[in-house]
C-alpha cells in the first residue's frame, strides 16, 4: 500500500464526517448509515490495499475510528464525551488490533499509542466548542493516522 | 433453646480449643499407591499394526520450505545447548521403525476403536506420507504463548518440553499449533489396557492433559546428570533419542546445534535445510535435509 | 412468566444433565473433536452466552453512562439476564477443560512452587475477566436494587456504570482475542475485537428483545436497536468474508436479512414476528460461533447437541429462580408503580469517591504488574495489559461498593465487610499458594533392588568401588578396620604384588564367584564391571606404595 | 440493642472464618509421613551406618552416584550377615528372617512422583547429604519419611537453603 493510497483513504474517510451526525435521525437508520460508511470504507480498503499489508485487516475500522472522531467536532452538544469516546475507540482497535497482530509477528507499534491519548488534552482541559481546540484535535488525530504508517516501514 | 452470651463465648472458646488440638496432629500415614497394573511385556505387533493404520489417515506429506541452519534458541540467547534434529529425507525410506521405537520409548498408549475411527491417534511420531513428522520444538514456539499455566515451556537447552502434572487440558496448544504435533489423551489408556509401560523411566500420561515430542527427555536428563555426577560438562553429546536410534538407515541425526563439532553439525553441512512450511517462521529445531544446499 | 420459564427451562435442563455428566465423566473424548481440532461446541457454546451477557451491561450501564434515559424495568430484567447468562457461560469452559477440579491453576497468584502463569496466554486474561465480570455484575445488580429502596445510593450508579462499561467491552474483546492472536488460519483477525463486541450486543439485544415480549411489553428502542446492530454485522461479515474468502449466506439470511421485516410497521405490529425475528437472530449468531470455532464439520455427538440445551435450559431455571428470590426480597423491584417512578429520578454523581475508587483500582493493577514483573521470570510487556484493567476495576468496584454500604449502613460495617474480604482474599490465596498435595494421579513408583548403571569408565568404577566393595575393603583399598576387625578374622592385605600375582582375570572371577568369606558378586555386578573393579582395586594398590596412577 | 447486633455478628464471623482457617491450614499443610516398614526383616540403620563406618549406597545401591537409590536385596544382607556378626537377640532375629526371606525382602514405595527425576548421586556430589532430606538414621529408624514438595525442592534450589543455586528450569527435573 502506497503513502498516496494510505492518505487518500483518510480523506475518503472524513468525507461523510460533517454529515452523519448533523440531522436528526432514527436508531434503525443511523445504525444503518454507520455501517454503510463502514461498508464503503471496507470496499476503499479493498480496491486500494493488499491482504499483504499487515494492517489491511485492521484498516476500514481506523478509517471508522477517524471518522468518528472528526464528526465529533461538527457536534452540537456532549462534544467531550463523544470526542473521548471515539478517540478510545480507536485507541482501542488500534491496541488490540496490534496485540493480536503482535502474536503473528508483526511488530508492536507504540506510536499510535503515543500521540492518540494526547487528545484528551484538548478534549478536557480547553473549552470544547472553543476553535483551537478543534483545531488541536484534528492535528492530533491526523498526527496519529500518519505516524502509524510512517512507523510501518 | 436460648444461648446466653457467656456460655455461647465458652462454647466458642471450647471448640477452637479442640480444633487447634487437633490441628496439632502433624503426621499422616502414606498416601497409597494409585500406579496402575500395566503390563510391561505387552504384544509389539499391536502398536505396529495401529502405525500401519494411521499412515492411511495422514496420506499426505508436509509441503516443506527451506530454512536457514536453527542456531540460538531466541529465549535463551546465552545458551550453548540447542538440541535437535534433522530427518535425512533422501535417506529415509519410511519404513516406521522410527515411529514404533518412540512408541515404546515414551509408553505411547494406543488408542481403542472408536478413538481410531475418529482419527485421534496419540502418536508423537506420525507418518505423514511416509515422511516422519514430530513436534519441531520451535524457538518462537506458538504452543507456549498460549498455554495458560505455563505447562507448555521451552527448556534453555533448546526444546520445547512440557510438564503433565501442571497441564489443566484446555488444548490451547494443541489448536495453535500449526504442524497438530500435538496430542490430547482423550481416554485414560491404562484403564482400557491400551497403555503398556515399557519403559519405567517415562510416566504414563493420565487422562486429560496434553502431550507431544519431548525429545526422549528421559535420554536427555539421564545423560545429563550420568556426565554431571562425574563432574563432566555436558553440550548434547552421548546420547540418542529412540527414533534416531532405531533408525536403520541413520536418517535421523540427532545432536546440539550450537555445537560445531557435533554429529549434527557435521552432517548437515551443505545440505538442503527444509522445515514444514506452516512452522517455518518459528525457528524450529527439528528439520528435514534433502539434496544439496 | 416465572413459571412458564422454569418448566421450560427444566424440561430443557434435566434431559440435558446426562450430557453434562457424560461430558464430566468421559471428559472432551465425549463431543465431537480431533487431535487437529480441539475446541468443540462448548467453547462456541460460551463465547454465545458470554455474548449474551451483556445485554444487561448495555441496557443499564452503558446507556446511564451516555446519559440515554431509558426504563428501569427492561434495564432490570436485562441486568437479571446477565447474570443468568454469565452463569451459564462460565460453565462451559470448565465442561471445556480436559482437567476440571484444576481450574484453579488459571489463577495468576503465586505459589510455593514459584510456579506463575503465563499471563501471555489469552485464556488467563479470560479467566480473570469472566470472574471479575460476574462479581461486578453482580455488584451493580445489588446496587440497582438497594438504590430503587434507597434513593441516597442513586449517586453510585453512574460512577459504578463508568467501571462496568469499559470492563464489558473488555471482556469479550479478550474472549475475540482467545481466537485473534492464535495461529489457526479461520481465527485468525486484527478486526475480531470490535467484530465480537458488536455480535455480543446483536445477540444480547436479541435476548432481551425475547424477554420483554414474553413479559407482555413492547420496548421500541429495543426493536431499533436489534435492526441497527444487524447492519453492523453486515459490515462485519461483509469484511470477514472478504478477508477469509469464506461465505455464510444463511448468516446474512437470518441474521441480517430477517430483522429487515421490523421496517415494515404492519409486520412490526405481530408480537410473534418480533419473537421470531430475535429468535432468528440468536440462532444465526450461536451457528456463526459454532462455524467459527470449528470451521470444517465434525460428526456432533449427542453431547454437543445436550450441551447447547443445557445452556438454555440453566439460563431459564436460573432466570426465572433469580427473579423469585429477588421478588422475595426486593418487591419494590417488580412494582410497576415504583419502577415508573424511578425514571423521573435525578441522577448526580459521587465524583470523590469515584476517583478514590479508581485511584484505588489503579494501584492494584500496579501492585499486580510489579508483583509479576519481580517474579514471573520473563516479563512479556503490553501483552499484560489485557490483564491488569479487570483486576484494577475488581478493585475499583469492590471500593466503590464499600463506599455504598458505608452510605447504606455505617462505615464501621463497611470497614468489617473490607475486613472480611481481605481475610477471605488471603485464606484463598494461602491455599492456592500452598497448592495440593498430590497432584498427579500416576504418582509413585515401587523401588526394590536394583543395579545403577553406571557404566565401566573410571569415575564409574570408583563408585562402584566405594559402594559396593569399600563396606569391606575401603575406600582407600585399606580393610574398612571399623566393621572388619570386630567381626572377620583379619584378611591378607592386598598389595600390588599379591594382586599383581593372582593375575586380573582370576581376580575378577573371584569377584563374580566370591572366596572365603565374601560372597559372590554375580548378578549385582557385570562381568565387565567386576574387571573394572579390579583394576580400580589394582590402581589403588598403586597409590598406596607411593606409584603414579596408572 | 437491635442495632448493636449485626456488627457483633460479623465480628464473630470474621473470628470464625481467621480461626477455621488457620485450623484448616494447620490440618492440610504437609505433615510428615510416617511410615511402617512392610518387610518381615526387622532393620535398623542407626546399627548400621556411622557405627560400621559403612555408606549409603552398600544396600542402597546408586545413592550416592546413580540416578535412584535402590533397596538390598538378599545377596546384600547375605554379604556380611552369612556369619554370624554378634549373639545379641536382635541379630539372630534378623539372620533367622534372612534364612526365609525371598530374594527381594525390601520394597519401598517412593513418594517421588514418577514424572520426576531426582539424581541422587548428582545431589551429593553437590554436597547435599542424605540427612539433609532422609534425616538422621535414627529419624528413618523411627519411620518418617523425606517430604516430597516440589517448594522444598525449588528452595534448595533457589539457593535459600545454604547450597549452591541450581537450575529451576521445569525440563531439569520433570520428564
Amino acid at each position: 500500500m502506497t503513502s498516496f493510497a494510505y492518505m487518500l483513504a483518510a480523506l475518503f474517510a472524513m468525507i461523510p464526517a460533517p454529515f452523519l451526525f448533523k440531522a436528526p435521525m432514527r436508531v434503525p437508520l443511523r445504525g444503518a448509515a454507520i455501517a454503510i460508511v463502514l461498508l464503503v470504507d471496507e470496499v476503499f480498503v479493498w480496491l486500494v490495499s493488499s491482504p499483504e499489508y499487515p494492517h489491511y485487516e485492521l484498516l476500514p475500522f481506523q478509517m471508522l475510528a477517524l471518522m468518528l472522531c472528526v464528526s465529533t467536532l461538527f457536534l452540537g452538544r456532549r462534544r467531550r464525551l463523544y470526542a473521548s469516546l471515539a478517540t478510545v475507540l480507536w485507541l482501542w482497535i488500534d491496541f488490540f488490533g496490534m496485540l493480536s497482530l503482535s502474536y503473528r509477528g508483526v511488530p508492536f507499534q507504540w506510536l499510535p499509542f503515543a500521540v492518540l491519548p494526547l487528545a484528551f488534552l484538548p478534549i478536557f482541559f480547553m473549552h470544547p466548542y472553543k476553535k483551537e481546540s478543534r483545531f488541536f484535535l484534528a492535528v492530533i488525530w491526523a498526527a496519529a493516522w500518519i505516524l502509524s504508517f510512517v512507523f510501518e516501514l | 433453646m436460648k444461648i446466653s452470651r457467656a456460655s455461647f463465648l465458652k462454647l466458642l472458646t471450647g471448640t477452637f480449643a479442640a480444633l487447634s488440638l487437633f490441628g496439632c496432629r502433624r503426621e499422616k500415614s502414606l498416601p497409597k499407591n494409585e500406579h496402575r497394573e500395566v503390563s510391561s511385556k505387552p504384544d509389539l505387533s499391536l502398536w505396529q499394526k495401529e502405525i500401519d493404520e494411521a499412515r492411511f489417515a495422514t496420506p499426505r506429506p508436509e509441503s516443506l520450505v527451506m530454512v536457514p541452519r536453527p542456531g540460538i534458541h531466541p529465549k535463551f540467547p546465552d545458551a550453548d545447548v540447542r538440541l535437535g534434529m534433522a530427518i535425512d529425507l533422501d535417506l529415509c525410506d519410511s519404513c516406521g521403525k522410527c515411529a514404533l521405537a518412540c512408541m515404546v520409548e515414551n509408553n505411547v498408549p494406543r488408542v481403542n476403536a472408536d478413538e481410531a475411527r475418529k482419527g485421534r491417534y496419540m502418536h508423537w511420531l506420525e507418518l505423514r506420507g511416509g515422511m516422519p513428522v514430530m513436534c519441531a520444538h520451535c524457538g518462537d514456539a506458538p504452543c507456549e504463548k498460549v498455554c495458560p499455566t505455563g505447562a507448555a515451556v521451552a527448556s534453555p537447552d533448546g526444546f520445547s518440553s512440557m510438564v503433565y502434572p501442571r497441564c489443566i487440558g484446555t488444548r490451547f496448544c494443541g489448536a495453535n499449533c500449526p504442524l497438530h504435533a500435538r496430542k490430547f489423551n482423550y481416554t485414560d489408556a491404562a484403564e482400557q489396557g491400551l497403555a503398556a509401560k515399557f519403559n519405567p523411566e517415562v510416566p504414563l500420561r493420565p487422562q486429560g492433559v496434553m502431550e507431544k515430542c519431548s525429545l526422549c527427555i528421559q535420554r536427555l536428563q539421564n545423560a545429563r546428570i550420568q556426565a554431571k555426577t562425574f563432574g563432566l560438562e555436558w553440550r548434547g553429546s552421548g546420547v540418542l533419542p529412540a527414533c534416531a536410534a532405531a533408525c536403520p538407515k541413520h536418517a535421523i541425526i540427532f545432536g546440539n546445534w550450537l555445537d560445531l563439532n557435533s554429529d549434527l553439525v557435521r552432517k548437515t553441512r551443505g545440505r538442503g535445510i527444509y522445515a514444514p512450511k506452516s512452522i517455518a517462521k518459528f525457528l524450529p529445531a527439528v528439520v528435514y535435509l534433502r539434496g544439496k544446499a | 412468566m416465572n413459571r412458564n420459564f422454569l418448566i421450560f427451562g427444566l424440561v430443557l435442563l434435566l434431559p440435558s444433565l446426562f450430557a453434562v455428566d457424560s461430558a464430566l465423566s468421559i471428559g472432551p473424548a465425549s463431543w465431537a473433536l480431533s487431535q487437529e481440532s480441539f475446541w468443540g461446541t462448548p467453547i462456541a457454546d460460551f463465547v454465545f452466552w458470554i455474548g449474551l451477557a451483556h445485554a444487561g451491561t448495555l441496557f443499564s450501564a452503558i446507556l446511564l453512562v451516555l446519559g440515554v434515559r431509558w426504563q428501569h424495568r427492561v434495564a432490570f430484567l436485562a441486568e437479571l439476564s446477565t447474570i443468568a447468562a454469565l452463569g451459564v457461560a462460565a460453565s462451559f469452559p470448565l465442561i471445556h477443560l480436559g482437567i476440571p477440579e484444576a481450574f484453579y491453576n488459571m489463577i495468576p497468584v503465586g505459589n510455593a512452587r514459584s510456579m506463575y502463569v503465563n499471563v501471555e496466554s489469552p485464556l488467563v486474561w479470560d479467566f480473570v475477566a469472566i470472574f471479575v465480570y460476574g462479581t461486578v455484575s453482580v455488584l451493580y445488580l445489588l446496587l440497582h436494587l438497594f438504590s430503587i429502596r434507597n434513593a441516597s445510593l442513586e449517586k453510585y450508579r453512574r460512577p459504578f456504570a463508568w467501571i462496568l462499561f469499559p470492563l464489558v467491552l473488555w471482556v469479550h474483546t479478550i474472549v475475540s482475542l482467545d481466537f485473534a492472536v492464535t495461529f489457526v488460519p479461520g481465527w485468525q483477525g486484527a478486526y475480531f475485537p470490535l467484530y465480537f463486541i458488536f455480535g455480543a450486543l446483536f445477540s444480547g439485544v436479541a435476548l432481551v428483545q425475547i424477554l420483554v415480549e414474553l413479559s407482555h411489553r413492547r420496548v421500541r428502542a429495543v426493536e431499533d436497536l436489534l435492526i441497527a446492530f444487524s447492519w453492523a454485522l453486515l459490515a462485519f461479515w461483509m469484511w470477514e468474508a472478504n478477508v477469509k474468502a469464506v461465505w455464510h449466506p444463511e448468516l446474512l439470511i437470518f441474521g441480517f436479512l430477517v430483522p429487515q421485516l421490523l421496517w415494515i410497521s404492519k409486520v412490526r405490529e405481530i408480537s410473534v414476528v418480533r419473537a421470531l425475528v430475535a429468535i432468528s437472530v440468536m440462532a444465526s449468531l450461536w451457528w456463526e460461533r459454532i462455524g467459527l470455532v470449528q470451521p470444517e464439520n465434525l460428526d456432533w455427538t449427542w453431547v454437543d447437541l445436550g450441551l447447547a440445551s443445557f445452556g438454555i435450559g440453566a439460563f431459564c431455571v436460573a432466570f426465572a429462580l433469580l427473579r423469585i428470590l429477588l421478588k422475595k426480597f426486593f418487591p419494590q423491584a417488580f412494582d410497576e408503580d415504583v419502577m415508573e417512578s424511578l425514571r423521573e429520578r435525578v441522577v448526580s454523581f459521587e465524583r470523590k469517591k469515584f476517583w478514590i475508587s479508581v485511584g484505588v483500582g489503579t494501584f492494584a493493577a500496579g501492585a499486580f504488574a510489579v508483583y509479576f514483573i519481580w517474579n514471573a521470570p520473563a516479563f512479556p510487556g503490553v501483552r499484560m495489559i489485557p490483564v491488569l484493567f479487570p483486576i484494577g476495576a475488581l478493585c475499583a468496584g469492590i471500593s466503590l461498593s464499600l463506599f455504598a454500604i458505608a452510605e447504606l449502613w455505617k462505615t464501621r460495617v463497611a470497614v468489617m465487610c473490607a475486613v472480611l474480604l481481605a481475610v477471605f482474599a488471603v485464606a484463598v490465596g494461602g491455599l492456592l499458594y500452598r497448592g495440593t498435595d498430590v497432584s498427579y494421579t500416576e504418582s509413585l513408583t515401587t523401588v526394590e533392588s536394583v543395579n545403577p548403571a553406571l557404566g565401566t569408565s573410571k569415575q564409574a568404577t570408583a563408585e562402584l568401588w566405594n559402594a559396593r566393595c569399600a563396606a569391606c575393603h575401603g575406600k582407600d583399598g585399606n580393610l574398612n578396620r571399623k566393621f572388619v576387625h570386630e567381626f572377620y578374622p583379619l584378611p591378607q592385605t592386598l598389595s600390588l604384588e599379591r594382586l599383581d600375582s593372582l593375575g586380573l582375570d582370576s581376580l575378577s572371577k573371584v569377584v563374580l564367584e566370591g572366596r572365603n568369606y565374601m560372597r559372590p558378586f554375580r548378578g549385582r555386578v557385570t562381568d565387565a564391571e567386576a574387571f573394572a573393579l579390579v583394576r580400580y582395586m589394582r590402581s589403588l594398590a598403586v597409590q598406596k606404595k607411593g606409584g603414579a596412577v596408572p | 440493642m437491635q442495632k448493636r447486633k449485626i456488627p457483633f455478628t460479623i465480628l464473630w464471623v470474621i473470628l470464625a472464618v481467621c480461626g477455621g482457617g488457620l485450623v484448616v491450614w494447620d490440618l492440610t499443610a504437609f505433615p510428615d509421613y510416617i511410615y511402617e516398614n512392610p518387610s518381615t526383616l526387622p532393620f535398623n540403620h542407626e546399627k548400621h551406618g556411622e557405627a560400621l563406618g559403612l555408606d549409603c549406597s552398600k544396600c542402597h545401591p546408586g545413592a550416592e552416584a546413580g540416578i535412584r537409590a535402590g533397596m538390598p536385596s538378599k545377596a546384600d544382607c547375605m554379604d556380611c550377615h552369612n556369619l554370624p556378626l554378634s549373639d545379641s537377640p536382635e541379630n539372630e532375629a534378623f539372620d533367622k528372617a534372612l534364612l526365609t526371606a525371598k530374594e527381594n525382602p525390601f520394597t519401598f514405595t517412593s513418594l517421588l512422583p514418577s514424572n520426576v527425576v531426582f539424581p541422587h548421586g548428582l545431589h551429593v556430589k553437590s554436597g547435599v547429604s542424605c540427612e539433609t532430606c532422609h534425616g538422621s538414621a535414627k529419624e528413618i529408624d523411627a519411620g518418617r519419611r523425606p517430604q516430597v514438595r516440589m517448594q522444598d525442592c525449588l528452595a534448595c534450589h533457589q539457593g535459600k537453603r545454604g547450597f549452591p543455586q541450581a537450575s529451576t528450569d521445569c525440563a531439569r527435573c520433570h520428564r
